[in-house]
């Protein structure tokens, strides 16, 4: 398989204070903490992990919307970390970004036609005419109409804008596209409607997605092999079918065992694992396997050192002392 | 046996500059002791709204009609015609209500404590000190531990599940016969949301509480429930027992609602069933199935007047004019 | 919390300094103040040595520098009118402006937040237009003259209040002012209880939106108990902040309003100085305005602490 | 939100048709007037500010050719007359006359011409300059902005008035000084609104799509920032103008605003105080029209708040 | 948080107020209150910089000479003086029986510090000392004062500057210190001074002059706001108000309790014109404009209209009860026929543009009439540009002769002749606030100062006014009547044209 895209040891620090007066020892939130991975071609790599665990600043930092603290992302051959500022900006009509929130990621104050003819103004000499004709195209494409190019955000479902930011997206034939977490915001109705359509367009065009979400079934049902998170380190990483037939890692045994079944007899059987405790604040994370803190089959060693994140079997990666020792149950 | 709650045609208006909203029209549900019914349906379609006409707690110019007949042992009456003063004295006593964003809805100004002591005091006379113990024992019922301190504590100094369970712990200070659970952990992790469900349930197994249990997840629907009611533009479209609806839903909606979920166990090639379109305008009145804009069975009557309740199954009442067992209209007997 | 203690203190301190820095500047951009300081009949020798001898013909940074280490000792120079050291004059007209102010805020505060939750709790009723027009109102009067008619209306026509002048009495050893001070710190406050009303009465429309509120009344509470500890502990959050902004217009507004009641204080002073143009009482006056306006910014800020759990543990 | 049967309606129609997009963007400016027309309608006080501003600004636009008299016109033959509705009024002279006989009326009309210019020149200055320099601390960030807003907040911090006072005493007596005072005196205002706008708006999706769709830092401010920055920043203007007028009152009373031949309310507020025992009307209608046009201003500026700000426009139901 | 403001404002001043009586509290006490129109600077004569401060500081201080109500000097401290035949030397011969307030006795070296003291360059009168070149004490009571060249108005002088101060007093507690509580030897002795509020007097046991002063005490309060100030009068707050506006005395004719005073003052309302900076080379060199300026003013609608009538219409620097006053001078009638004409024959029969300055908010109605002024002006076609200042600011102009070509203003006199306001003001170069340089006039007062026979200096003083109506560098334009107020309830209150008050005369029922 091809690769598309390499994250290295890629970290994200952010510094609480700010100020011209500053006391005290430096706060940091470690958002993301030395994450590694790769994407290939034409996938779909599934991230899940809680609110808050580094899901969306790893997106934005692969995309540089944010400067990572440390680590290099290449995308083919180029580093991206390297990049200038207006190489960058140039850079990227190859990679986009689907935002979580519908709703504020559309300006209100400008109309449907121009939010999505506005990449292909930026970086084309495409002269008006064309631009209409590729934004009917799109528009069609994600299954609204070109007679809505007139209209403005408000005047849409919440559905309807995140096929409108779709259509934005795909202006100009990207390679690579980041879902961070596009239908949680959705009603269930709905959410059916857009990942159907992201779906049909990975089939059509070929794109390759970083599919974020904190929906198991439904990354499940998306990705070829899915990334767990847990306070901005990368816990598991498999094929999907894998992942789920064979989670190595306590927290992913843990988090499959939580997702409810819409089933009243199968739910009434699931035993589910029920965790302890609360998530770990980042800007404090425990010593050790940052997961200890609520694993139920920790012990000293996980307390003391933290695990490398190693392939255990191949394709599938891991970062536990116990993978495949201990289960929860 | 008598419903403990028994909602009859309940319906909601608010008039804004705007316009007027129908917000909740015609909804009808009976509620047994004891027992779990889950209210299910999207944003806007009214699940609040329903239980906040219940409770009296709805802003100026609203208009609620209908009637909802409590009933717990002892007395009866019509919670939507009673004097204020004996609404006041019900809430947060016989019918407690906690809702989806814990932080917001806690006092950001006073101890979590002090919130748990305020209902025991005004509804059960307590005395200051023995407010205060049963609140910690409270405290320590909901698994939070080191209750002593923590009822000193402010709301943001806990975290989302533990706001949520100091929530609990107020909604069932007063062994209340209704809980209302708005979406409780809709703003919670998998992980922590399990924890919540798990806690909610055994207490209302020890406590004896009826729970009505507002969502939109049809999977925790499905091990929470005893019966579900489906709620779609306002109305609640359908209920039924929930291994039934699960198996055989009556409506088109709730059929769609179901396909839309992938399975974990199911294969990835098969396409999510998905209902196209968008949730209706609540501003003009209804006169039709407020469905019908999106129903794949929609036929001439459905535009024409609003379905009654059909029930198909034992407990199981559709407002649907199609019959998706026979694959026709249904036919008025 | 010690920690932003301490850093509050310390920007307090640049900002004094930076005050200090602004006044400084201004004055000397004025011009040359020494010729006003001689007689009419003083030669132009008796000017030029007199410049020099008060150091006014020395580059500006050094000048401030001079000014700077004066006033770390509490030598703001004299004033030249008057003939004594200016932070005399000011530390004996403080009293008068903190007491008016005082008052015409405290009066601001029990009008202001009643009319601001009376609006806020009934929006759009009759009661709230009232109170935003009075809100309202409180904002467009001219200060010195609403001043003016009360003195007509009050004193002249109906002798109630006395027109001017700060007359005191004196309680368990404390010096107060007696009903003199009614009509000064009326007029004075009545800007700030528009302010202050109109800030509650948004604060209390949106506290009253809050899930908390809605969450008491599920509770079953009495009505006076969500009102006191729900409505209006909440809304009295960002209220405290404002306080401090007010306190401020206050001391601003009593350059007017000292004017036309001859009340002693800081702003008739003020008033005074830069008429004509009295240099270091200028400078003295304004430092210990806004030395008085960053002491309040920074107990406020305090009193917000304490009375916000939210901020207090950061 | 669009219904459903809109919908339903549109598939019928013959889309893809140039001419159709056209009408539908006219509706929709219609459409929008109508709607801004209906929240008008809606709140009356908003209304009636709107007005009376306007009137007001008119006012001053045709000055003279509103104004019976010249207002400048010195008749000491017939000064110190009464308003017309008293028994002395005279019919010439429709609020009365000052000391120096010149007529009140065309005074506080061509009063109005200091008043705007103030309020509006003032605010313009400081609406511009606290904008960009708004943007550009918000934009820059780190350093430059927490410098930039240290010294704002210093000069907020400041006891507005007494600086104020101080500057005009410094700078001399002349419309220009007025408007530069108040203009510049107010930019930190503006940059703090503006600063807050745009941290608030980096924050918003849209910002983060422009710059992940890479487009240009000025198209994001000017295309993104500005028109979403705008309202909040009318808002403040219209309320900024008021008080400008309010304190341009108190400058005059002070002897420190507009040359006393220039015709300005608060110079006719200073001039009629020493006469407001025994006339009067020489000060209580220049005053009262300082507080209807900083009346319709505030009302004004209070729907604007409201409409703009999504927020409380919910919670107005 | 406010009590506890209140508290610091309450600790703050232990001493603000317990021993202040106000009125009625002590009804076996007499008490004097008076308004001020502005704030004393010192009250001390020699640095109050405002009539108001020294008319506070002549409650405290005497000099050795006095003005007697009829304008005549006569002796204070000095129980009589002589002058030496050159004219160079007064000898005083001064009152043994004189102690000031703290019981230290008045003796030569008082004055002879008085006059050193009156030297230095920061008192605001220093001219007023300079005036005599050297004091020398021949006893403890007696000392003499020498001049350099003869000059008639070191009496004048000494009257209105010289409050004789304790010198023993002085080194004990410095300037600042002799300042902030002066002791002197007149008829009040001081008690406080709450800055901004209340000058509070009392009257001293043991002043000189036998059966003075008549009230207990004497309070002055500062209330610059004259509605205020009528109010308080009104209101029976006050005993005595100055500086009423003219408007305000049909409201206090018909109130019961109050009566009005009226009287001449010593003090011309003009505008200037300026030939030694910026007047140079505009049309107001020319004589004949300055008459057709002098000509186009209705003198009489402005006293009228903006004074109720309440002022006098004057034809020169000296005015009626001025030495050499002459009657048959008259003013310049309002003409403006006339005025066309002489414009005409200067060469501007269509008038011109010139710019003209006036002090802010500094005199009664000052501004309005300068407006008036300008209004008049316009209609024999020269536009004047007219600027009000903020009175330092133009006082600070003046002083550097940066006004424009024409600029309005006001000079008193208290001595009851013209001398001060015209060296001040035509006096040649070395004057400071002159602008106005004709050599002619500057010799004519050369010739004032030399002639100490009073009736010799008069006939000097009627040359000059002659010569100013000619030659005007002036326009003249009114003397002001002042308004005063006073309760019935005081007696014998007579304020003077010369603007100095003594108040150990009046009393109260
Ligand atoms: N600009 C920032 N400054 C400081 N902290 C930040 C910033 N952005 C994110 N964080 C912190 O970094 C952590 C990870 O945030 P992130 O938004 O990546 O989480 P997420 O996994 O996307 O969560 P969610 O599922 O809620 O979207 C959080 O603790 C967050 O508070
Ligand atoms: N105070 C109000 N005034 C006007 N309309 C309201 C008001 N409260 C709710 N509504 C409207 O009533 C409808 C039903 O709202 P409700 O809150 O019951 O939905 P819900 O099913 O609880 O949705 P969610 O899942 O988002 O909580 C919505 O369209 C909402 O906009
Ligand atoms: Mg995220
Ligand atoms: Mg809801």
């Amino acid at each position: 398989m091809e690769k598309l895209l390499r994250v290295e040891n890629i970290s994200k620090y952010f510094d609480l204070k700010s100020g011209l007066f500053k006391f005290g020892g430096a706060q940091v939130v470690r958002a993301v903490d030395n994450v590694s991975f790769e994407l290939y071609k034409n996938q779909t790599l599934g991230l899940v992990g809680e609110s808050g665990c580094g899901k969306s600043t790893l997106g934005r930092v692969i995309l540089r919307l944010q400067e990572p603290t440390s680590g290099t992302v290449y995308f083919e051959d180029t580093n991206l970390s390297l990049l200038k500022p207006e190489e960058l900006r140039r850079f990227r009509i190859k990679m986009q970004i689907v935002f979580q929130d519908s709703y504020s990621s559309l300006n209100p104050r400008h109309s449907i036609g121009e939010i999505i003819a506005e990449p292909m103004t930026i970086h084309t000499r495409m002269t008006q005419h064309e631009i209409r004709a590729r934004t009917y195209e799109l528009l069609n494409l994600v299954g609204l109409k070109p007679s809505h190019a007139s209209r403005f955000p408000h005047e849409f479902s919440g559905g309807q804008r995140q096929r409108i930011n779709i259509a934005r997206t795909l202006a100009l034939y990207p390679s690579f596209v980041i879902c961070d977490e596009p239908i949680s915001a959705l009603d269930v109705s709905i959410q059916a409607q857009v990942v159907n359509l992201l779906r049909d367009l990975q089939k059509e065009l070929g794109i390759t997605f970083l599919f974020i979400a904190h929906d198991l079934s439904m990354v499940k049902y998306i990705s070829d092999r899915i990334a767990v998170m847990y306070l901005g380190k990368i816990m598991e990483l498999a094929g999907s079918d894998l992942l789920f037939a064979n989670p190595l890692h306590p927290y992913t045994q843990s988090l499959i065992s939580a997702i409810p079944i819409p089933s009243p007899q199968e739910e009434r059987m699931r035993k589910a694992v029920v965790l302890e405790g609360e998530v770990p604040s980042p800007v404090n994370p425990p010593a050790g396997c940052v997961f200890h803190t609520r694993c139920p089959v920790a012990d000293d060693l996980c307390s003391s050192s933290e695990p490398d994140y190693s392939e255990h079997n191949p394709g599938h990666f891991v970062a536990c002392h116990y993978a495949a020792v201990r289960r929860v149950e | 046996m008598k419903p403990l709650l028994s909602v009859r045609n309940l319906s909601t208006r608010f008039d804004t500059f705007d316009g007027s909203v129908y917000a909740v029209n015609d909804v009808s549900f009976d509620l047994k002791a004891g027992e779990t019914l889950a209210v299910v349906g999207e944003s806007g379609s009214g699940k609040s709204v329903t239980m906040l006409s219940l409770l009296g707690l709805l802003p100026r110019s609203t208009w609620v009609t209908g009637s909802a007949i409590f009933a717990p042992e002892g007395f009866e009456l019509d919670l939507l015609s009673v004097s204020k003063a004996e609404l006041n004295s019900l809430r947060g006593n016989k019918i407690s209500i906690i809702f989806q964003d814990a932080l917001r809805s806690l006092n950001p100004v006073m101890t979590v404590g002090e919130q748990i002591t305020e209902s025991l005091i005004t509804h059960h006379q307590y005395n200051k000190n023995g407010a205060h113990k049963r609140a910690v024992e409270l405290l320590e019922m909901v698994g939070i531990a080191q209750p002593d301190k923590r009822y000193y504590a402010y709301p943001h100094m806990f975290s989302g599940g533990m706001r949520q369970r100091a929530m609990i712990a107020i909604a069932i200070s007063c062994t209340p016969d209704i809980l209302i659970a708005d979406e409780p952990t809709t703003a919670l992790d998998v992980t922590i949301q399990a924890q919540i469900v798990e806690l909610t349930r055994r207490l209302q197994q020890d406590l004896g509480i009826a729970v009505i249990w507002i969502t939109h997840d049809l999977g925790v629907v499905a091990g929470l429930a005893d019966r579900v009611m489906v709620m779609y533009g306002g109305t609640g479209v359908e209920i039924a027992p929930v291994d039934l609806l699960y198996e055989n839903p009556g409506h088109p909606y709730t059929a769609g609602l179901l396909g839309a979920i992938p399975s974990i166990a199911g294969s990835s090639a098969d396409r999510l069933v998905s209902i196209e379109g968008a949730p209706p305008d609540l501003f003009q009145e209804p006169r039709h199935c407020q469905f019908a804009w999106r129903c794949r069975y929609v036929f001439d009557r459905c535009w024409k007047e609003k379905p009654p309740g059909y029930i198909i199954s034992p407990g199981q009442v559709v407002k649907c004019f199609y019959d998706g067992r026979e694959k026709t209209p249904r036919v008025e007997e | 919390m010690l920690r932003y203690l301490l850093s509050r203190l310390i920007s307090s301190a640049a900002l004094l300094l930076g005050v200090l820095f602004l006044v400084f500047m201004l004055l000397h951009l004025t011009g040359d103040p020494v010729s006003l300081m001689v007689s009419r009949y003083a030669s132009p020798e008796d000017i030029e040595a007199l410049r020099e001898e008060l150091g006014f013909n020395r580059p500006l940074l050094v000048q401030f520098g001079d000014f700077l280490s004066g006033a770390f000792q509490g030598d703001f120079g004299s004033s030249f009118r008057y003939r004594q050291p200016a932070m005399d004059l000011v530390l004996q007209r403080i009293p008068a402006t903190i007491e008016l102010a005082s008052v015409a805020l405290l009066m601001a505060i029990l009008m202001g937040v009643t009319i601001g939750i009376l609006g806020g709790s009934n929006p759009n009723t009759i009661l709230d237009s009232i109170a935003r027009g009075i809100g309202l109102l409180g904002q467009t009067i001219p200060t010195f003259w609403l001043g003016l008619i009360l003195i007509i209306i009050f004193s002249l026509r109906l002798g109630w209040f006395p027109s001017f002048g700060r007359e005191t009495f004196t309680f368990l050893g404390l010096t107060l002012p007696d009903q003199s001070i009614v009509l000064p710190a009326f007029a004075l406050s009545l800007f700030t209880t528009g302010q202050l009303a109109r800030f509650t009465r948004s604060a209390v429309m949106e506290v009253m939106n809050e899930d908390y509120v809605t969450t008491a009344r599920s509770k079953g509470l009495k009505k006076k108990r969500i009102y006191f500890k729900y409505i209006l502990k909440n809304s009295a959050i960002p209220l405290i902040s404002i306080i401090g902004v007010q306190f401020s217009y206050l001391l601003s507004g009593s350059i007017y309003i000292e004017t036309i009641f001859s009340w002693p204080g800081l702003g008739s002073l003020l008033a005074e100085a830069v008429g004509t143009r009295d240099f270091f009482l200028v400078q003295a006056t304004a430092f210990f305005t806004s030395l008085v306006v960053i002491g309040l910014h920074l107990l406020t800020d305090l009193v917000y602490v304490l009375v916000d759990p939210r901020i207090r543990y950061r | 939100m669009i219904t459903m049967k809109e919908q339903r309606n549109e598939n019928n129609k013959n889309d893809l048709t140039g001419l159709l997009i056209d009408e539908e963007s006219d509706r929709n400016i219609r459409a929008r007037l109508w709607y801004i027309w209906r929240l008008l309608w809606r709140d009356k006080s908003g209304l009636i500010g709107l007005i009376v501003f306007l009137v007001i600004i008119f006012s001053a636009i045709f000055a003279p050719m509103l104004a019976p008299h010249d207002p400048l016109k010195i008749d000491l033959h017939a000064s110190r007359q009464p308003p017309i509705w008293t028994e002395a009024g005279n019919p010439e002279h429709i609020l009365g006359t000052d000391n120096l006989g010149r007529d009140l009326f065309s005074r506080i009309i061509y009063g109005s011409r200091v008043s705007i210019m103030v309020g509006f020149l003032g605010v313009s200055i400081a609406f511009s300059l606290g904008m960009m320099i708004g943007l550009f601390a918000g934009f820059k960030g780190g350093r430059t902005d927490n410098l930039i807003m240290t010294v704002t907040n210093m000069i907020l911090a400041l006891p507005y008035l007494v600086f104020v006072v101080f500057i005009a005493a410094v700078l001399g007596r002349s419309l220009l000084n007025v408007v530069l005072i108040f203009g510049l005196t107010n930019i930190p205002i503006f940059v703090r609104v503006t600063r807050g706008e745009v941290l608030r708006l980096r924050e918003e999706g849209y910002i983060e799509a422009a710059i992940s769709i890479g487009q240009k830092t000025p198209a994001i401010i000017f295309k993104h920032i500005m028109p979403n920055l705008i309202g909040p920043l009318i808002t403040l203007a219209t309320f900024e103008m008021s008080a400008m007028i309010f304190y341009e009152a108190g400058l005059g009373f002070l002897g420190l605003s507009v040359p006393p031949t220039v015709p300005s309310w608060g110079n006719m507020l200073a001039e009629g105080r020493q006469f407001l025992t025994v006339f009067p009307w020489m000060s209580i209608y220049p005053g009262l029209a300082i507080v209807i046009t900083g009346f319709s201003m505030n009302l004004f500026g209070d729907w604007l708040r409201d409409v703009l700000d999504p927020r409380m426009r919910r919670m107005k139901k | 948080l406010i009590l506890s403001l209140l508290a610091i404002t309450g600790c703050g001043r232990p001493d603000a107020a317990d021993d202040t009586v106000t009125g009625d509290e002590v009804p076996a006490e007499s008490v004097l209150r008076v308004a001020l129109q502005t704030n004393p600077n010192t009250i001390e004569p020699a640095t109050g910089d405002t009539r108001t401060a020294s008319n506070v500081a002549w409650s405290i201080f005497n000099s050795l000479v006095w003005l007697n109500d009829e304008g005549v000097i006569v002796p204070a401290l000095a129980e009589s003086w002589t002058l030496s035949e050159d004219g160079l030397v007064y000898t005083f011969k001064l009152r043994q029986d004189v102690v000031f307030h703290n019981g230290y006795p008045f003796t030569a070296d008082d004055v002879v510090f008085t006059w050193e003291r009156g030297r230095g360059s920061g008192i605001t009168y220093r001219e007023s000392f300079l005036a005599v070149a050297e004091m020398v004490k021949i006893d403890n009571y007696t000392v003499e004062a020498r001049v350099e060249a003869p000059n008639a108005f070191v009496l004048p002088l000494m009257n209105e500057h010289w409050g004789i101060l304790s010198k023993q007093y002085h080194e004990e507690v410095g300037e600042e210190g002799y300042l902030k509580h002066p002791i002197g030897t007149g008829p009040f002795k001081f008690v406080e001074w709450l800055a901004g509020d209340r000058i509070v007097l009392e009257a001293f046991e043991d002043y000189w002059e036998e059966g003075y002063p008549k009230v207990d005490r004497l309070i002055y309060r500062p209330i610059p706001d004259t509605a205020t100030r009528f109010a308080a009068l009104i209101n029976d707050d006050i005993d005595i108000v100055s500086n009423l506006g003219p408007e305000q005395a049909d409201a206090i004719e018909t109130a019961e309790n109050v009566s009005l005073v009226t009287y001449g003052q010593d003090r011309v309302f003009y505008v200037a014109f300026n030939n030694m900076s910026t007047g140079i080379g505009t049309p107001i060199e020319d004589k004949l404009v300055r008459q057709a300026m002098s000509y186009a003013i209705d003198y009489d609608a402005i006293i009228e209209r903006l004074f109720d009538g309440n002022a006098e219409r004057i034809s020169g620097f000296i005015i009626p009860g001025n030495l050499g006053f002459d009657p048959s001078i008259t003013p310049y009638p309002y003409d403006p026929a006339r005025a066309k004409e002489l414009l005409a024959e200067a060469g501007y029969p269509d008038g011109f543009t010139i710019q003209m300055a006036g002090p802010a908010a500094t005199y009664t109605n000052f501004e309005q009439v300068l407006q008036a002024v300008v209004g008049y002006w316009a209609e024999i076609g020269i536009q004047v540009e007219l600027e009000f200042m903020e009175s330092g600011k133009y006082w600070e102009l003046q002083a550097n002769r940066e006004l424009p070509p024409l600029f309005g203003d006001s000079w008193s006199a208290g001595t009851g002749e013209a001398y001060p306001r015209l060296i001040g003001s035509v006096g040649g170069e070395d004057a400071s606030y002159a602008a106005w340089l004709d050599p002619v006039l500057v010799e004519m007062i050369r010739e004032v100062e030399k002639t100490a026979d009073s009736v010799e200096r008069g006939k000097v003083y009627t040359r000059i006014m002659q010569y100013m109506h000619e030659n005007p560098p002036f326009i003249y334009l009114y003397a002001p009547t002042a308004f005063e107020a006073i309760n019935n309830r005081v007696k014998n209150y007579n304020p003077r044209i010369s603007e100095q008050y003594f108040l150990k005369g009046v009393s109260i029922e």
